[in-house]
């Protein structure tokens, strides 16, 4: 078993004699109604500033994603999508096609001050953020709308499905923004978690790009990284952390990372007994990228259309070859260097 | 529910995740709709058509839970003969009279009962005094004894009354007026149905925002019919839940701050009809009825003796005189136009923010700049407490600083944390709050303020020989003072007296029961009597409910009695068995002769089901053994109501005052009985059959979002919140934004005969046109959290209302209107008041023709049924 | 305001739109996102860090020319590259500490010693080369002091010491060269950590090169020979290395390519390979000497800052995150099925 | 501090010396992270309180340390919430400490445009000046057929839903005995 690679549990990795069990979140999409309940009971707890009055058009999310600022962050996604257990929200309305293209890539556009570094860039291509062309209306308005009723392919907006998540650091088993920390400061808890050291931390800021899901971020006026820490303080004393504790139904569960992963695996599977076939874990798995994650999802889409990395892995598994392919350059180095003098005359 | 209470909301999904179908009706997608099983969309305004034709499809199929509505609801009971439904009158009942929009509800009584109706001399005062509202409480006012044929055959039995007037409520009915396909229809009446009877109940839950149209007791009406026909009142997992806004906004009824209500729902003394004690008791207990009402005579004695103390006695009628009296609409609505009149010299704003929170902002914003002194107590500087510097209306000059004499006295109030007391939440249940810090500076608690007030009052008074000062001298103002600062009443001590206890020995009482008539008791709330039982402040438990059985009837105080479930008698059968194991909640012991259960019985304890009362027996006694309903005069369940209700005797639909269409089921467009104020400030908008209703559209309805509450006095003010929700913004469907070019993100406003609030255009799927009778119908929502202080400022959406008011208990049509879309920020300055005047005009043109005729209006913010078989 | 999805017939949306319409090496990339939002944080490092990779291969490349020099006798060479290896590791340490956000807590970098982290070995290394090739360089003012007394001593025992200093400078020197490579490659960021294999060997090369290129600058042409052949040989190794990143990473080339790390990185290639060749040219020419110096630093910097910026842009698209991962997952190669480097392409 | 224990509190003497030797856990814990705690541990006192937003009665748990309060979180023990809070409820700590608030009275003259500053006990006088003359002014006896009012149509009051059931008590009991009657709450908004 590698330290730097594979199913690992962290905590005793890390030095910790008999530790406690690890501790995680299991955050089930499916059951959240994006109440936003998690990102200020955690702000209220970590004393967190706000980060700016910013409508960003994504739907009801005016965080934007995680920052410095915002350790949980309720992602809003409006889909023309059946949902697999209810019936077609809009059948038999007389709608036609949506305008949600144009909405997202207006929406992506948005850029936050978020008072953090780097922050909630706007999308570099917002027309990526587009699900279809704009609909073409004629301007005639009118008892019936324009393109509905001579609607070649018979689109009607029938289904509609709104998905919430809320979005945290994952607290991975291989976590590369603490490999990387050059202080100390970003380390593993007894509980298995990932904390930075806010006594430590001298805003380095390499964590920030080492991260394979864009979490950990600067605050501006103060130069240190912040992220989501599980709580550690309350951890301590045997409390659940703020957002878990807070939220109404239970979309944030926290407890030992083994018992989570099961009762996440009979939540897939009831899901799916009832016909919602699209619902899948997301970093539960052990053997995945960053040796799974302590804070792992269900969710009912691929993991990029909540803005996760579908396949993410730790960058230092490769740190090793890194280190070697550095080695024969530096090596080069030298024979070069040697040669250049040796060789030849004056 | 989950948008507006999240966390009440955990509770549909724990039936979720056991199999309940969660259905969301809603003009709009929401939080809910994404958590609902079937989401229907539908036109705001429409919900009678919706519900009533769910009750129609009950009745036509008799799917009605047949052995509950026979014994337990007035389905049986014969109505006079001359009563005439909708059916026969064109959408009016009998009785109405064209000159005052009222009716005389003589011809809705029960067979035998008709001198009821001659009773209520003046329907239009009934009106203006929103005396449903106390009927409400003080129970249906009907004689014990009715004529019934429980074979439900007879013509003029409720039941077959019922069947006919919703007859014409069918899916294509529905359809047409609501939008909502038959598909979806029949999805809704099969679920509600199968999941109702003897082993499932099936909840009904509403957000207050029902209560807030022109026919918005009726929809709550239309809600009652459906579960009282489907068995699912006084059971587990049925009912109707009404969703409240504010922490005590139930307290604030039961101990009301209300112009036609005294504590425990007493009303507020009539100049003209409640001349005197024995009058003013009569009126609640109205002899002959069945029930708890019957005692109200103690009830109001000891009220009485709690305000006058020693010098309310047998021989001046416990000081009845005392009492202020009402002759009219002394609602908020009908103040705020008297300010604007000049007629009301000062304002107490009590954590209250009309400036945003109430209907016509422009409207309160000016009445409040013709005041003489305003009283503003808040936790903020709130939008009310600043009209007179930074008002849309010092905008467009219509109020001016220097021009202004309103004097304002903005005083800081203490917090939640800082004060101790019992809100109690929208179950009626009572919660003690413990003080955790004093409240910082000058602020203060609203128990301070109004003790020193009395107190300074009663010393500037002392030597006054004047008769009228007199209620202030004699009044019981001894609350023993303490805290840090000395000067804070104490909460428990008012508790007490709100408990009730006995004059001579200061033992709190135990139930509303122990009081007497006689003055040798006091209570200041009889419904609240027991809160402190034994001398413990019932409303500080706190027993953890893991501790306790699911009731939890250990933690706080419910009233009354601390019952959990109303009228839980019927949850069982006529022979007080369970309907079914599953659904066992309340059951007749035999062994020990008496109701027990998991919750407290909501019937005389020892009266078993077999009971029948002696003929010409009233009040408790009254009640037979299996009469459930023991607030009601009959003790039945009121499918017909036959008395209090201004509206009718049944639900039926009418538009909202504002709307784009014609009523297609009845020649009556609107309301006939609704309040409506004509007057300058106040232009509607016109609505068919006037002309030129394509003036104003779209339906447009409020709500709230998650982030924030209500007027936003405590949440833009809170930064975490603020952030959450940084924008006022509305939301439109794509089909709209077509329609009227407007672009998501980009700045937009709506406009109605009375305002323009502009915000960020939302161009969302959520929302979706309608086809409303052959036509497309689009619908714009919009927040209303916004004013112009906090963290985060923009328009507030209550501006856009005009006022019109439900008959019956005077609360104004907010939740639906007709309005423009139109794309840009709206003009500003003097600009804005001539594009708005503009628009009155050319709305005012079309006024004249309307008066009685068509007005229309409504729809709900959210009603959803929730289906837990559990 | 949906969020991505994809469209109505099931497949993704299109998602390349490049700014610059140069020529794509990659068609257009499907996929689907948050509102088209980064799923990565880019650096938030200002100008110090690129500008502190070239300082840093600059203070590597000179210790090694002033060692070189020394063993053989160039003390001009010497000289010069002594002080600019000073000079540069000074500025870099300047640089290093400027970019903190709590500069004044700069000393916690040796808190800890951690293999994992570049930085911290970063650090260590730097706090290594750093004094040594500091005394070299002071070594090198042996000649001013007196001949007497403490100072005389001084005087005397200095350059033996300079000496061993400069040699365990340019002993550190490959690494304090080469770990920066490491540093961006051991990132999440896209277009770094998949130039893993090429990002030494460039760093290396431009390491030399600007060592040379200082040499050059700095000592008569007499002196400079090897410097020539070594401008070559670093500037060949740059060239070849970055030229790999260009075109062997698939879609995670693009950045190397367009916008401004495009440009940076033909500005690069232009100046270095002008160096080296104005170097073998120049072998008479002073000026010409100076120049290709000043080509071959100014080549140097800017594929620093070239390959810098191509990592940034490609850590703002979420294109660069979610189009390769997607492509791994659809050949049925995830990264936890493949506990060995699996990255797209192989390239050294 | 001695060297030595400056030495070995060094986290690379301790990475070479203890259980951690890649520095990522228990060596590199900061004397702040040994020190943590919960400041609902050592809180100088806990209220049992109840949301003041709206009507579901969530239970809180109101922490105070040094008279301040330190943390507001659900209480766990309510069979209403069972320790859950919505964001509003979650924020009302941010709500009570809000720097918004407005701890002193503000006085707005006739025809002024600004605030001044009152004496909380001034304010209270002018008060209850204004409420008495008012009153007086505007007092009704009787109505046109001689039927007793006892009233003011004067002094008119509308709040009450976001206070206690004992503030509510008080308001209505005071305005009743000083006969005015127009006074509401948001139960008929």
């Amino acid at each position: 078993m590698s330290s730097f690679y594979g199913p690992l549990d962290p905590a005793p990795d890390a030095g910790y004699a008999d530790p406690p069990p690890r501790k995680g979140f299991f955050t089930d999409t499916s059951v959240c109604i994006g109440c936003k309940a998690c990102e200020v009971a955690c702000k209220e707890w970590n004393a967190i500033p706000a980060d700016g009055y910013n409508l960003l058009g994504q739907s009801y999310d005016n965080t934007g994603g995680l920052t410095a600022n915002s350790w949980r962050a309720v992602e809003f996604i409006e889909q023309p999508l059946a949902s697999g257990q209810r019936s077609a929200p809009f059948a038999g309305a007389p709608t036609g096609p949506s305008a949600s293209a144009t909405s997202a890539v207006l929406a992506a556009r948005t850029g936050q001050d978020t008072g953090t570094e780097p922050g909630i860039e706007p999308a570099p291509d917002p027309t990526a953020a587009a699900p279809a062309a704009e609909p073409q209306f004629l301007g005639m308005p009118g008892i019936d709308l324009p393109g509905r009723i001579d609607d070649p392919d018979g689109v009607r907006r029938t289904d509609f499905r709104w998905l919430m998540m809320s979005n945290v650091c994952k607290h991975c088993t291989h976590a590369a923004c603490l490999d990387v920390c050059p202080t100390g400061s970003l380390f593993r808890t007894e509980f298995g978690t990932v904390v930075v050291q806010e006594d430590i931390c001298n805003g380095c800021g390499y964590c920030i790009p080492a991260c394979p899901y864009g979490v950990i971020d600067r605050r501006e006026e103060d130069g240190r990284a912040w992220k989501c820490t599980l709580c550690y303080d309350r951890l301590g004393a045997g409390q659940t952390p703020a957002c878990a504790q807070a939220c109404p139904t239970q979309s944030i569960q926290y407890g030992d990372l083994d018992e989570l992963r099961v009762r996440a695996q009979e939540r897939v599977d009831r899901l799916h007994e009832v016909g919602v076939g699209e619902a899948r874990l997301y970093g539960h798995d052990p053997e995945d990228g960053v040796g799974g994650d302590g804070a792992f999802f269900l969710l009912l889409d691929e993991p990029e259309v909540y803005g996760l990395p579908p396949d993410p892995v730790v960058t230092t598994r490769d740190l090793p070859s890194m280190w070697k392919t550095a080695g024969v350059a530096a090596a080069g180095m030298v024979a070069l260097v040697a040669a250049a003098f040796v060789r030849g005359p004056r | 529910m989950a948008e507006a209470h999240p966390v009440g909301f955990q509770w549909v999904m724990e039936a979720k995740a056991r199999g309940a179908k969660v259905i969301h009706v809603d003009p709009r997608f929401t939080r809910t709709s994404a958590m609902a099983d079937q989401f229907v969309p539908l036109r705001a305004g429409s919900d009678i058509a919706f519900l009533g034709g769910i009750v129609n499809y009950v009745l036509q199929n008799e799917l009605d839970f047949r052995e509950y509505v026979v014994a337990y609801t007035n389905a049986a009971t014969i109505v006079t003969d001359g009563y005439r439904d909708t059916e026969d009158l064109g959408g009016l009942f009998s009785g109405f009279d064209p000159e005052t929009n009222t009716y005389d509800p003589e011809s809705w009584q029960y067979a035998g009962h008709e001198q009821n109706g001659a009773e209520r001399q003046d329907h239009a005062r009934q009106r203006e005094t929103a005396a449903a509202l106390q009927h409400e409480t003080h129970g249906m006012s009907v004689k014990g004894e009715t004529e019934r044929d429980e074979t439900l055959q007879h013509p003029n039995c409720v039941y077959q009354i019922l069947k006919r007037h919703f007859a014409r409520y069918t899916p294509e009915m529905v359809e047409t007026v609501c939008g909502v396909s038959q598909d979806a229809f029949a999805e809704v009446c099969q679920a509600w149905t199968t999941n109702s009877g003897r082993e499932r109940t099936t909840a009904l839950v509403y957000s207050v925002g029902w209560t807030q149209h022109s026919v918005g007791v009726q929809y709550i009406r239309t809600g009652a019919i459906l579960q009282l026909l489907l068995g699912n009142m006084g059971r587990p997992g049925g009912g109707i839940m009404a969703l409240r806004g504010h922490a005590s906004i139930q307290g604030s009824t039961d101990i009301p701050t209300l112009f036609n209500l005294l504590p425990g729902y007493l009303p507020m003394p009539d100049a003209e009809k409640h001349p005197s004690l024995e009058k003013w008791i009569d009126a609640v207990r109205h002899p002959g009825s069945k029930g708890f009402w019957a005692n109200a005579g103690a009830y109001g004695v000891n009220l009485l003796k709690a305000y006058w103390g020693a010098s309310a006695t047998v021989e001046n009628d416990f000081r009845y005189d005392y009492l202020p009296r009402i002759n009219g609409d002394h609602g908020t609505y009908r103040t705020v136009l008297d300010m604007i009149d000049g007629k009301v010299k000062g304002y107490f704003l009590l954590g209250q923010n009309p400036a945003v929170g109430s209907a016509h902002g422009r409207a309160q914003r000016l009445g409040m700049a013709n005041l003489d002194w305003l009283v503003v107590r808040d936790l903020f500087e709130i939008e009310s407490a600043t009209f007179w510097k930074n008002s849309p209306e010092i905008e467009t000059g219509e109020i001016v600083p220097e021009e202004c004499r309103t004097e304002v006295f903005l005083m800081p109030a203490a917090s939640h944390v800082e004060k101790e007391g019992t809100f109690t939440q929208t179950q009626r249940m009572l919660q003690w709050r413990e003080k955790a810090v004093e409240p910082p500076g000058d602020c203060r608690s609203d128990l301070w303020f109004f003790y020193h007030l009395g107190r300074m009052v009663k010393q500037r008074l002392a030597e006054s020989t004047d008769e009228r000062d007199r209620p202030i001298l004699d009044l019981t103002w001894d609350y023993p003072v303490g805290g840090e600062r000395g000067d804070e009443p104490s909460a428990e001590a008012v508790l007490k007296e709100i408990n009730g206890y006995e004059v001579a020995t200061g033992r709190p009482l135990s139930l509303f029961t122990e009081m007497k008539d006689d003055g040798s008791t006091l209570g200041g709330c009889w419904i609240y009597t027991g809160v402190f039982a034994d001398g413990v402040n019932q409303a500080a438990r706190r027993k953890p409910g893991r501790e306790q059985s699911w009731v939890a009837p250990e933690w706080g105080w419910a009233w009354p009695a601390n019952r959990r479930i109303l009228y839980n008698r019927a949850s069982a059968d006529p022979d007080g068995k369970p309907w079914s194991e599953r659904k066992a909640y309340v059951w007749w012991d035999q062994a020990k002769g008496e109701w027990t259960g998991e919750d407290i019985p909501d019937f005389p304890k020892t009266t078993p089901p077999s009971y029948r009362p002696d003929p010409g027996t009233s009040g408790v006694e009254g009640l037979a053994g299996d009469d459930p309903f023991i607030m009601q005069g009959d003790g039945k369940g009121s499918l017909f109501v036959p008395v209090g209700l201004i509206d009718g005797p049944l639900p039926t639909h009418y538009e909202p005052a504002e709307s784009p269409v014609r009523n297609p089921l009845y020649p009556q467009q609107a309301s006939p009985t609704r309040m409506v104020y004509r007057r300058p400030e106040n232009p509607l908008n016109p609505s068919p059959p006037e002309h030129d209703t394509d003036l104003f559209p779209y339906v447009f309805t409020t709500s709230r979002l998650t982030e924030h509450h209500t007027a936003g006095g405590m949440s833009r003010t809170v930064e975490h919140l603020a952030e959450l929700q940084p924008s006022m913004f509305f939301e439109v469907s794509p089909e709209l934004a077509a329609e009227r070019g407007l672009k998501h993100m980009k700045w937009g406003h709506v406009v109605t005969a009375r305002a323009a609030v502009e915000g960020r255009i939302f161009v969302t799927d959520r929302l979706t046109p309608l086809r409303i009778d052959g036509r497309i119908v689009h619908q714009v929502w919009l927040p209303y959290h916004w004013g112009s202080n906090g963290f985060v400022t923009g328009d507030s959406a209550n501006d856009l209302f005009g006022i019109v008011l439900d008959p019956n208990v005077l609360i104004q049509e907010s939740k639906v209107g007709t309005c423009d879309v139109r794309p840009g920020r709206r003009p500003t300055g003097r600009a804005l008041a001539e594009y708005i005047a503009g628009l009155g005009r050319a709305a005012g043109q079309h006024q004249a023709a309307s008066v009685t005729a068509p007005a229309p209006a409504t729809d709900p913010a959210a009603s959803k049924p929730d289906e837990e078989p559990t | 305001m949906t969020a991505p999805r994809a469209g109505r017939s099931g497949d993704g949306r299109k998602g390349g739109h490049r700014p610059g319409g140069e020529e794509l090496a990659v068609p257009p990339a499907e996929f689907r996102s948050y509102y088209g939002r980064a799923v990565l944080k880019a650096p938030v490092w200002k100008y110090d860090i690129p500008a502190y990779l070239f300082t840093g291969g600059l203070a590597a490349g000179s210790s090694l020319v002033a060692a070189g020099a020394d063993l053989t006798g160039r003390s001009v060479l010497r000289r010069a590259a002594r002080a600019a290896s000073l000079g540069a590791v000074g500025v870099s340490t300047y640089f290093l500490i400027n970019d903190l956000g709590r500069p004044e807590r700069f000393y916690n970098m040796l808190r800890v010693a951690k293999p994992t982290s570049p930085m911290s070995m970063g650090s260590w290394i730097l706090a290594a080369f750093g004094p040594a090739a500091g005394i070299a360089a002071v070594a090198e003012l042996a000649g001013a002091l007196p001949h007497r007394g403490v100072l005389g001593l001084a005087r005397r025992l200095l350059p033996t010491a300079g000496r061993a200093a400069g040699l365990a400078a340019a002993a550190a020197a490959p690494a304090l060269a080469t770990y920066t490579a490491v540093l961006l490659a051991d990132t999440a960021v896209p277009s770094w950590h998949e130039a893993r294999r090429v990002l030494p060997f460039a760093f290396a090369g431009g390491a030399l090169a600007s060592g040379a290129g200082a040499g050059l600058m700095a000592a008569p042409v007499s002196e400079t020979a090897p410097l020539r052949r070594l401008a070559v040989a670093g500037a060949a190794l740059e060239l070849a290395a970055v030229h790999a990143a260009e075109n062997d990473l698939g879609l995670l080339s693009e950045p190397y390519q367009t916008g401004r790390p495009g440009r940076l990185l033909r500005l690069a290639r232009t100046l270095t390979a002008a160096g080296a060749i104005g170097a073998v040219a120049g072998r008479r020419s002073r000026i010409l000497s100076i120049l290709s110096g000043a080509a071959l630093l100014g080549g140097s910097l800017a594929t620093r800052f070239g390959v810098y910026e191509a990592g940034v842009a490609s850590a703002k698209d979420p294109k660069y995150t979610v189009v390769p991962q997607r492509a791994r997952l659809g050949a049925g190669r995830p990264a936890g099925a493949a506990p060995k480097d699996t990255g797209a392409h192989q390239q050294g | 501090m001695g060297v030595r224990e400056f030495i070995k509190g060094w986290p690379v003497y301790r990475q070479l010396t203890g259980t951690d030797p890649l520095g990522r856990g228990a060596a590199a814990k900061s004397s702040h992270s040994e020190q943590l705690t919960a400041r609902t541990s050592t809180a100088d006192s806990v209220a049992r309180s109840v949301c003041p937003y709206c009507a579901v009665g969530c239970g809180q748990k109101v922490f105070v340390s040094g008279g301040k309060v330190a943390q507001i979180e659900g209480d766990p023990d309510s069979p209403i919430s069972r320790g859950r809070l919505c964001p509003k409820g979650s924020a009302s700590k941010n709500l009570v400490t809000s720097p918004l608030r407005q701890t002193t009275v503000k006085y707005r003259r006739p025809y002024g445009t600004e605030w001044e500053d009152l004496e909380l006990g001034t304010a209270m006088e002018m008060i209850a000046d204004r409420v008495l003359a008012t009153r007086s002014a505007t007092w009704q006896d009787a109505d046109d057929k001689g039927r007793p009012l006892r009233r003011t149509m004067g002094i008119a009051s509308l709040g009450g839903a976001t206070l206690d059931n004992e503030e509510n008590y008080l308001i209505k009991k005071l305005f009743t005995a000083m006969g005015a009657i127009q006074i509401e709450n948001q139960a008929r908004i």
